[in-house]
């Protein structure tokens, strides 16, 4: 784990992020007003259960959301706001400055491309490099993620297990030493032991590279043992934002509270109600029909309010240490 | 007491290819029991067999070695009838619950298509229809839905609401929850067990997570990492 | 994008390597060309065994008699043709002009060599086989003594094409020399080259031709697989004239020609005619009066005026046309539905349930078979329309020429329309004989007729050599044909040639149209 | 190896049985060689007839026909045609040339072109030169082929007077072969490069939505580069098993354009062989064509599982 | 050229390698996506279905309106077809499409073809969708040696040169329409069947089946109530673009004068325009008129086939 630097810049500041899809049946809001920063070295985990937006968070950074989503607010890099770009300007971002790394890494891989082609292409379209060096290069990079040899780097997709290609994916992903590199899912579809392997050289090798991860995630386990920080969305929106163990340890939000109940060692404890409808969803705070110390102020919609925690970072630094979305703070 | 189902020495191995046959063993000596009331955990990595041997145990799919026992017959001795008993009475629900109703099909055709094979009435379909949706905690506005427009849970629960129709003793849970996410895993598993006790129905949980076999399971089997030969 | 430009190298080597080629340019000459255009296509260039080509090479190698513009039998290769008394003895005396396109002089032998050739190894020159006992050379003649009498002996000679002796006697099986280079003739005309590929037949003056010299260099046969596209080239010029072996030009497309008028038009009367067929060994065919009935059924104008475009005429009940020696007037066919009406009337035939279709004499409703091939289709409708009104439903089969044929032979129809070519109608004992006698077999005939009084006449004509006997004969026939209606015929059409008015000196005999010695000796090109 | 193997089973398989029905479908058919075989008027007699058919070995019981037939494709003797008083082998060998004088360039460019084109269609499906492209291609995709052939004579050859109307050639030379060739190689690639477009666009639409395709625009990849080095592959390998089939299409289907354009090729000589019951030729050609599918087919397999690796593994 | 391949040929036809053989490998291709995920992609698509459909909308009231006019023939008609005026009649106030060599009026004629030219259409690919439906279904649902039979005769048929074929069968038989349309069923179902096999052998797998299966419904039930609705959307399109190929195939064999000449359709009224001089006098009227008719028929079907396909192409996005 990396312990992160407070004082630095945000690397990447998302201000005020809402995507909305419009459907034979309605809009569908599928993320509200997002608002956080990633620093440079940190791993930022965005959790929340299936539907709840963050995944369109992730996209809508990249770009790669279909051109009939509506987006609305700013993802500032290095100056400049990512959503104003334009494709081609993008297509120079992408890779080489911000890396993704999707879910289903054996769709994500051309399946008739030998993987290590897949790594090198970077090389070679981006910098120019030769196909022998690019090659070599990515086989290097293959050997960091404990896939050596000649024969992996002759291999097909097909011909290896999902971790192997989740390996492959993100290696092609860091192959360009990206500065943030975004991990959508990465574990989904990997046994939990392979989640954690994949994910911990991950975590290695960002660090050797430096770069700052965004990591999305249904699992709350895996967010507590990688990330540094942790955004909680429920309902496209991010219900409370603050160091991981902290969050884990002293749940603010009723919601992150009652999620945590629901993990295994906490003994299994669901949730009242049924989850909310993104086209229609609750007025006022969105978990409010599920909460259970609800009060009439709820029905209004709360703000982002900043907590004091037990945060390692000194006070007054200018992250957000601990931020919570409910009337009650 | 007398297990309701129970595997003696269960094997199960695959051939491919045509002229050179290849052989791969999915499953290898394995032996359990199934008691009402109680719940054996199965647990494995990925590709040790633990689906096979679900299927296996609920009749679906039939083992290359070893003996099945239901009620202390032999499922393969058994007469046409005990074999219907059979498979009615050991049931399974999969993993998938979105993808284990069909897409072209509302709730409520999928579970009269149940009645209507077990011969029931048509008259009795509406309160047993009631009574299931009851036992699994759904309300019957669902029924005209279809899969697509209800969530995971819910699915799951019309899923388990379906099996529960034919007055199943056994159940083969094959990772029921591990699609869904922890809130609504955490509300399947209460809901099993809640049906375990009120109808004292024997499970076979097969599972990769530990915590959940830990909650659930009075047994546990684990399975290692089949060879192939 | 490395795909893309190799694909790209690749498209770019292809249309060089068509275009490269096409930079050449082709030679120029003075030389006076006729170019005929046909549909007659040739499947491979052998003289014996395909009948289209076989057709080509009357020019090259002319047959032994020939038909004149009237009708009538006259010496071609022969220079005199004589019958003894009997009837079995023929003799035809060889012009001593004629020379083979290699130079050797042909003779005597040759046509003896010719007939014994064919007589022994073409399929379709079986019947010599029971009819020329013997064939002899006698000084500059050609003796052929018959077994039975057979008067027309000289007018089968009007189709076999003369080939050489020093040429074919190193062949054994005719029907399978194929030659698509140069082939021997002694007519003012040789083939020169048979080109398949380019559906062209070449031919050339014959150096040794000692005859009337042709007005033009050589000749080519250009033949289409589609019809529109032969109009086309007739339109545009690549063609100057059409021809057709026992057919007309379209006459849908003849009015599009005119227009341009740079056309004119051969025009003659066929002796061919469009007629319907009848099973007369089935009922109700076989009852006279329902032919009667049926024939008087029949729109004979609308026909004409549809199917023929009124390049023709309504016919008479005796079916031999005007063109045909010895035409005697019959009976011109009438419509007349109510006297058609009364005839079934009074035979018998009723529609007691009222359903408008009259009932056989079984009293089931009547549904004839009606056999057609696609070529006939609309005259097959009308007439199967004209058979409605009078109460006679049919169901109209449409077959290929194959299924005709093979359906025609085993008599699974009641009714068919069919043709009659001008050799057809010339064939066995003349004037559509040939299509009704029972007694021979062939791709067009219907051999239904077994009426001993009409065998009787067949046998008479084909033994008698005296003239007035021949017309008495064709007199009755007629008469027979009027009276009985074995067959009804349609119309009686015209046969029209379109050629470039370019050309000129168009001559067209009944049996081959254009494609004779003499047209080809007559025709020049304005200059 | 069990798997090509297996592959090549099914390929003999296939063969035996259509080549058997090759036997049969003839035979089974009304009407009789022997028709059409003289000329119209022409009046045979019995005794003539019997020795045709002696000749022809059509009076000899059907199952020895059958294994004399199977004895010749043995021994690549195709039988004698005697409606075209050849060797049938010689007469298709004739015809094949031209035909495939006329089906090869068409069906190349008609690939390439129309796989190229139709990927640029798929792959950029909202561009108004793509719309109006797609339109002109599905509207000739939906034309009758002799229509258009028709069409295409009437105001290329007649109207404007800029190629000949028939044949391969009139004076034999390389660049009149290829003046003649020119509309008839045209249409028949438009249609080969219609049925490739919309397939490839069909294709390449699908493909367009998949994850790699996006995971190389996440890579960082630009839209043509995306279309060409990943789309274009995968999008193509249906399009082989097609171009394979087609082969067998185009050889026989090469048809209306000879007859359109009296081209003495393999379209026309099975038509002809049809209408006059030449068995031995449309076997023949039957029998050709169909080893050549089965070739092209073959070679397809060959070439997907060298551009799909998943097929050589499994 | 032959108009069949065209259509069959949509991408659906891989060979099995495409498809993942053993359990491992097919988790591996399943997508799983969540529902955001779900409905981003939906949305994505959401403009280029509904591009897709305007165009398809198009197409199908050109279908209606052709249906229509297959059915309202006698009213719609201004005379009998079979009514005989003066041959060779120019377009005029009278006859808008002038007659034909019969003197029948063309428009008329044209009316009434609609209906034998959408009959033999839809004929022939019911025949080629229920065989190729159910060889289909059959092949992919019991898999194994019923399979490899079915397929293997599926690869005959895919193997014999249709087109002669066709010309040599509707030959034989005497030529009606119903053989026509029954003939090109027979052989047209191939690659229905392989679209429908593949689709069969992924539903076969899908948890409802597999569920179903646990709960003892018999195989009939599986296959009809379950495979087949959810395979349905695959044989539409093939059944549209099915039509749309037999009537290609219905005009080039009449323009072959094999069809049936005794009734009205496009095709046989092409080939007489051809034979009877209409092609030649530059009649327009006469042989274009059906010739776009089909052209315009087959569009429309085949817009709608694509539209219904690329609809599905979405779908499978969203399973």
């Amino acid at each position: 784990m990396n312990s992160r630097r407070p004082d630095d810049a945000p690397i990447l500041q998302i201000e005020d992020l809402s995507v909305s899809f419009s459907t034979a049946t309605g809009q569908v809001k599928a993320a509200e007003n997002v608002c956080f920063k990633l620093y440079k070295g940190e791993t930022l985990a965005l959790v929340g259960e299936t539907g709840c937006g963050k995944s369109v968070v992730a996209s809508s950074i990249m770009q790669l959301l279909p051109n009939n989503a509506h987006i609305q607010g700013r993802a500032i890099y290095a100056g400049r706001d990512l959503l104003s770009l334009s494709e081609k300007e993008m297509s120079r971002i992408r890779g080489s400055e911000i890396a993704i790394v999707f879910q289903n890494p054996s769709l994500a891989l051309n399946p008739i491309m030998r993987v290590s082609e897949q790594i090198a292409e970077m090389l070679q379209v981006r910098k120019g490099y030769p196909a022998a060096q690019s090659l070599e290069l990515a086989g290097e990079m293959l050997h960091r993620l404990g896939l050596q040899g000649d024969d992996k780097m002759r291999m097909y997709p097909f011909q290896f297990s999902g971790g192997m290609n989740q390996r492959v994916m993100i290696a092609a992903s860091m192959i360009l030493s990206p500065r943030i590199i975004i991990a959508d899912e990465p574990s989904k579809g990997l046994d939990g032991a392979l989640a954690a392997e994949v994910m911990a050289e991950m975590a290695r090798i960002k660090n050797q590279v430096g770069a700052s991860l965004l990591l999305i995630t249904h699992d709350l386990n895996l967010a507590r043992n990688i990330s540094d920080r942790m955004a909680v969305m429920y309902c496209g929106e991010i219900m409370e934002i603050g160091e991981s163990e902290e969050i884990f340890s002293l749940p603010r939000h009723p919601y992150t509270a009652a999620l945590l109940r629901c993990l295994p060692e906490r003994g299994f404890q669901p949730i009242p109600g049924p989850s909310p409808s993104m086209i229609k969803p609750p007025a006022g705070c969105k978990f409010h029909p599920r909460c259970p110390n609800i009060s009439e102020v709820c029905r209004r919609k709360p703000k982002m309010t900043r907590v004091e925690g037990r945060g390692t970072a000194p006070a007054g630094s200018e992250s957000e240490i601990r931020e919570v979305k409910c009337w009650r703070y | 007491m007398l297990a309701i189902l129970k595997a003696v020495d269960v094997g199960r191995v695959y051939e491919s290819g045509l002229i050179f046959k290849k052989r791969y063993a999915a499953l290898e000596g394995i032996s359990l029991e199934m008691e009402a009331g109680k719940t054996v955990g199965l647990m494995g990595p990925s590709g040790s067999g633990k689906t096979t041997l679900g299927k296996i145990l609920a009749g679906l799919e039939r083992p290359t070695s070893g003996r099945i026992f239901f009620a202390g017959k032999e499922i393969g001795s058994m007469s046409g009838r005990e074999t219907a008993i059979f498979r009615r009475a050991v049931q399974m629900v999969f993993q998938d619950p979105e993808g284990s109703l069909n897409p072209r099909k509302s709730i409520g055709q999928s579970i009269s298509e149940v009645l209507s094979m077990l011969k029931i009435p048509g008259r009795r379909w509406q309160e047993m229809t009631g009574e299931m949706l009851e036992k699994v905690g759904l309300s019957d506005e669902l029924l005209c839905r279809y899969p697509g427009q209800i969530s995971g849970g819910q699915c799951q629960r019309v899923a388990l609401g379906r099996v529960l129709l034919l007055q199943p003793q056994a159940i083969i849970l094959d990772e029921p929850t591990s699609a869904l996410d922890i809130s609504v895993q955490a509300q399947i598993l209460n809901l099993l067990k809640d049906l375990q006790r009120d109808l004292g129905l024997a499970y076979l949980l097969i599972s990769h997570q530990p915590e959940v076999i830990r909650f659930m399971a009075h047994d546990t089997i684990i399975l290692v990492q089949s060879r192939t030969s | 994008m490395r795909h893309n430009l190799r694909n790209l190298a690749f498209v770019l080597f292809l249309s060089i390597l068509i275009l490269g080629t096409a930079c050449q340019g082709g030679e120029e000459s003075s030389k006076v060309v006729l170019k005929i255009g046909t549909p007659n296509v040739v499947k491979s260039a052998s003289i014996l065994g395909d009948s289209n080509m076989g057709v080509w090479t009357h020019l090259s190698n002319p047959t032994l008699m020939k038909m004149t513009e009237d009708g009538k039998i006259a010496g071609l290769t022969a220079k005199s043709s004589e019958v003894s008394e009997d009837g079995k003895v023929w003799k035809f005396v060889i012009n001593d002009d004629l020379y083979w396109s290699d130079g050797q002089k042909l003779t005597p032998d040759d046509v003896q060599f010719t007939f014994s050739y064919l007589r022994d190894n073409l399929p379709s020159a079986g019947w010599m086989k029971s009819t020329i006992e013997n064939i002899s050379v006698e000084d500059n003649a050609v003796v052929f003594r018959l077994s039975k009498p057979y008067s027309r002996l000289n007018l089968e000679f009007a189709t076999y094409p003369i080939q050489s002796r020093h040429i074919w006697e190193k062949v054994d099986k005719p029907m399978e020399h194929t030659n698509e280079g140069e082939i021997v003739g002694f007519g003012p005309f040789y083939i020169t080259k048979t080109d398949l590929d380019a559906a062209v037949i070449y031919l050339e003056k014959n150096p040794y031709w000692k005859g009337q010299a042709p007005k033009f260099d050589a000749l080519e046969i250009h033949t289409f697989s589609n019809m529109d596209v032969l109009s086309l080239a007739l339109e545009k010029g690549e063609v100057d004239a059409y021809y057709k072996y026992a057919g007309t030009y379209p006459y849908a497309s003849i009015q599009k020609l005119k227009d341009t008028d740079n056309f004119d038009f051969v025009e003659t009367d066929n002796i061919g005619l469009i007629f319907l067929g009848m099973n007369l060994q089935k009922e109700p065919m076989s009852d006279k009066e329902f032919r009667k009935a049926l024939s008087y059924a029949i729109n004979y104008s609308e026909i004409l005026k549809l199917d023929g475009l009124g390049y023709g005429q309504v016919p008479n009940a005796g079916f031999v046309p005007p063109s045909m020696m010895d035409f005697k007037e019959t009976e011109k066919l009438e419509y007349n539905l109510t006297q058609a009406k009364s005839i079934l009337e009074a035979a018998g035939y009723k529609d007691s349930n009222g359903n408008g279709i009259l009932e056989d004499k079984s009293g089931k409703d009547m549904k004839l078979a009606f056999l057609t091939r696609n070529d006939y289709m609309r005259t097959t409708e009308l007439v199967s329309e004209y058979m409605k009104a009078l109460g006679i439903d049919s169901e109209i089969k449409t077959v290929d020429s194959s299924t005709w044929i093979k359906q025609k032979d085993a008599g699974e129809y009641d009714i068919t329309v069919t043709r009659s070519t001008p050799w057809g109608m010339l064939m066995h004992a003349n004037w559509g004989t040939g299509y009704f006698d029972s007694r021979r077999t062939g791709e067009g005939v219907l051999h239904v007729l077994d009426d001993p009084v009409f065998l009787k006449l067949c046998d008479d004509i084909l033994s008698s050599t005296s003239d007035d006997q021949l017309k008495d004969y064709a007199y009755q026939l007629q008469d027979y044909y009027a009276e009985n209606l074995p067959a009804i015929a349609l119309y009686w059409n015209k046969v029209e040639t379109p050629y470039n008015k370019a050309w000129k000196g168009w001559y067209s005999d009944p049996l081959y149209g254009i494609f004779n010695v003499d047209n080809f000796l007559s025709v020049e090109k304005e200059q | 190896m069990s798997l090509t193997a297996k592959r090549a089973s099914r390929y003999i398989i296939a063969l035996v049985i259509i080549f058997t029905l090759n036997f049969v479908i003839p035979r089974a058919m009304p009407g009789d060689p022997l028709t059409n075989l003289l000329g119209e008027d022409v009046i045979l007699t019995d005794s003539s007839v019997i020795e045709l058919r002696s000749e022809m070995g059509l009076d000899r019981p059907l199952f020895e026909q059958y294994l004399d037939y199977w004895h010749g494709i043995l021994h690549l003797d195709l039988g004698y045609s005697f409606h075209r008083h050849s060797p049938v082998a010689e007469i298709i060998f004739a015809r094949m040339k031209w035909t495939l004088l006329l089906a090869v360039p068409s069906l190349l460019t008609g690939g390439i072109l129309g796989t190229i084109l139709g990927a640029l269609a798929g792959w950029r499906s909202a561009n108004s030169c793509q719309k109006a492209s797609t339109a002109f291609f599905l509207a000739i995709y939906c034309t009758p082929p002799y229509f258009l052939c028709l069409l295409a004579l009437y105001l290329f050859s007649f109207k404007l007077d800029i190629f000949p109307l028939k044949g391969f050639y009139d004076t034999g030379s390389a660049a009149d072969i290829a003046l003649h060739l020119f509309l008839p190689v045209l249409v028949m690639t438009l249609f080969s490069l219609s049925r490739n477009y919309m397939i490839m666009r069909g294709s390449v639409l699908q493909e367009k939505s998949s994850l790699y395709a996006a995971f190389a625009r996440a890579k960082g990849l630009y839209d043509a580069e995306i279309l060409f080095r990943h789309v274009f592959k995968n999008a193509l390998l249906p399009i082989i098993t097609l171009l394979a089939m087609d082969f067998g299409f185009i050889l026989s289907g090469a048809l209306f354009v000879e007859i359109v354009f009296s081209m003495n090729g393999m379209g026309n000589l099975i038509y002809d062989a049809l209408l006059s019951r030449d068995y031995p030729v449309l076997q023949g050609s039957f029998l050709i064509i169909t080893l050549m599918v089965v070739s092209a087919n073959l070679l397809a397999d060959i070439l997907y599982s060298r551009l799909d690796p998943r097929v050589r593994w499994h | 050229m032959i108009p069949d391949a065209t259509l069959c040929a949509s991408p659906e036809i891989m060979p099995e390698a495409a498809e993942c053989p053993d359990e491992n490998k097919r988790q591996c291709c399943k997508r799983e996506y969540s529902r955001t995920e779900r409905i981003s992609m939906s949305l994505c698509s959401a403009r280029e279905v509904l591009r897709m459909q305007k165009m398809s909308l198009v197409g199908l009231l050109l279908f209606l309106s052709f249906v229509l006019m297959a059915v309202f023939s006698e009213e719609l008609a201004p005379f009998d077809p079979w009514m005989r005026f003066e041959p060779y009649l120019l377009p005029g106030s009278e006859h808008l499409l002038g007659t034909n060599d019969m003197g029948n009026d063309i428009l008329s004629e044209l009316i009434y073809s609609t209906r034998i030219s959408l009959f033999v259409g839809f004929a022939a690919a019911l025949m080629a969708t229920l065989i190729g439906t159910i060889v289909g279904l059959l092949a992919g649902y019991y898999k194994g040696m019923t399979d490899e039979i079915l397929m293997g005769i599926t690869d005959i048929f895919l193997m014999i040169p249709q087109i002669p074929l066709i010309i040599v069968i509707a030959s034989f038989l005497r030529p009606s329409f119903w053989i026509v349309a029954l003939l090109m069923g027979a052989l047209w179902w191939t690659s229905t069947a392989r679209v429908v096999r593949s689709r069969t052998l992924q539903v076969r797998e899908m948890g409802f089946v597999q569920a179903s299966r646990a709960l003892g419904f018999s195989d009939l039930h599986i296959i009809f109530t379950d495979v087949l609705p959810n395979t349905c959307h695959v044989i539409a399109p093939k059944f549209l673009l099915s039509i749309a190929s037999a009537m290609i195939a219905e005009a080039s064999i009449s323009f072959l004068g094999l069809g049936d000449p005794t009734m009205k359709s496009w095709g046989t009224m092409i080939n007489f325009a051809f034979t009877r001089g209409g092609f030649i006098n530059g009649y327009w009227w006469w042989y274009l008129t059906p010739g776009l008719c089909i052209t315009l028929f087959v569009l429309c079907v085949v817009l709608m086939g694509f539209a219904w396909e690329e609809q599905e192409r979405t779908n499978q996005r969203l399973e």
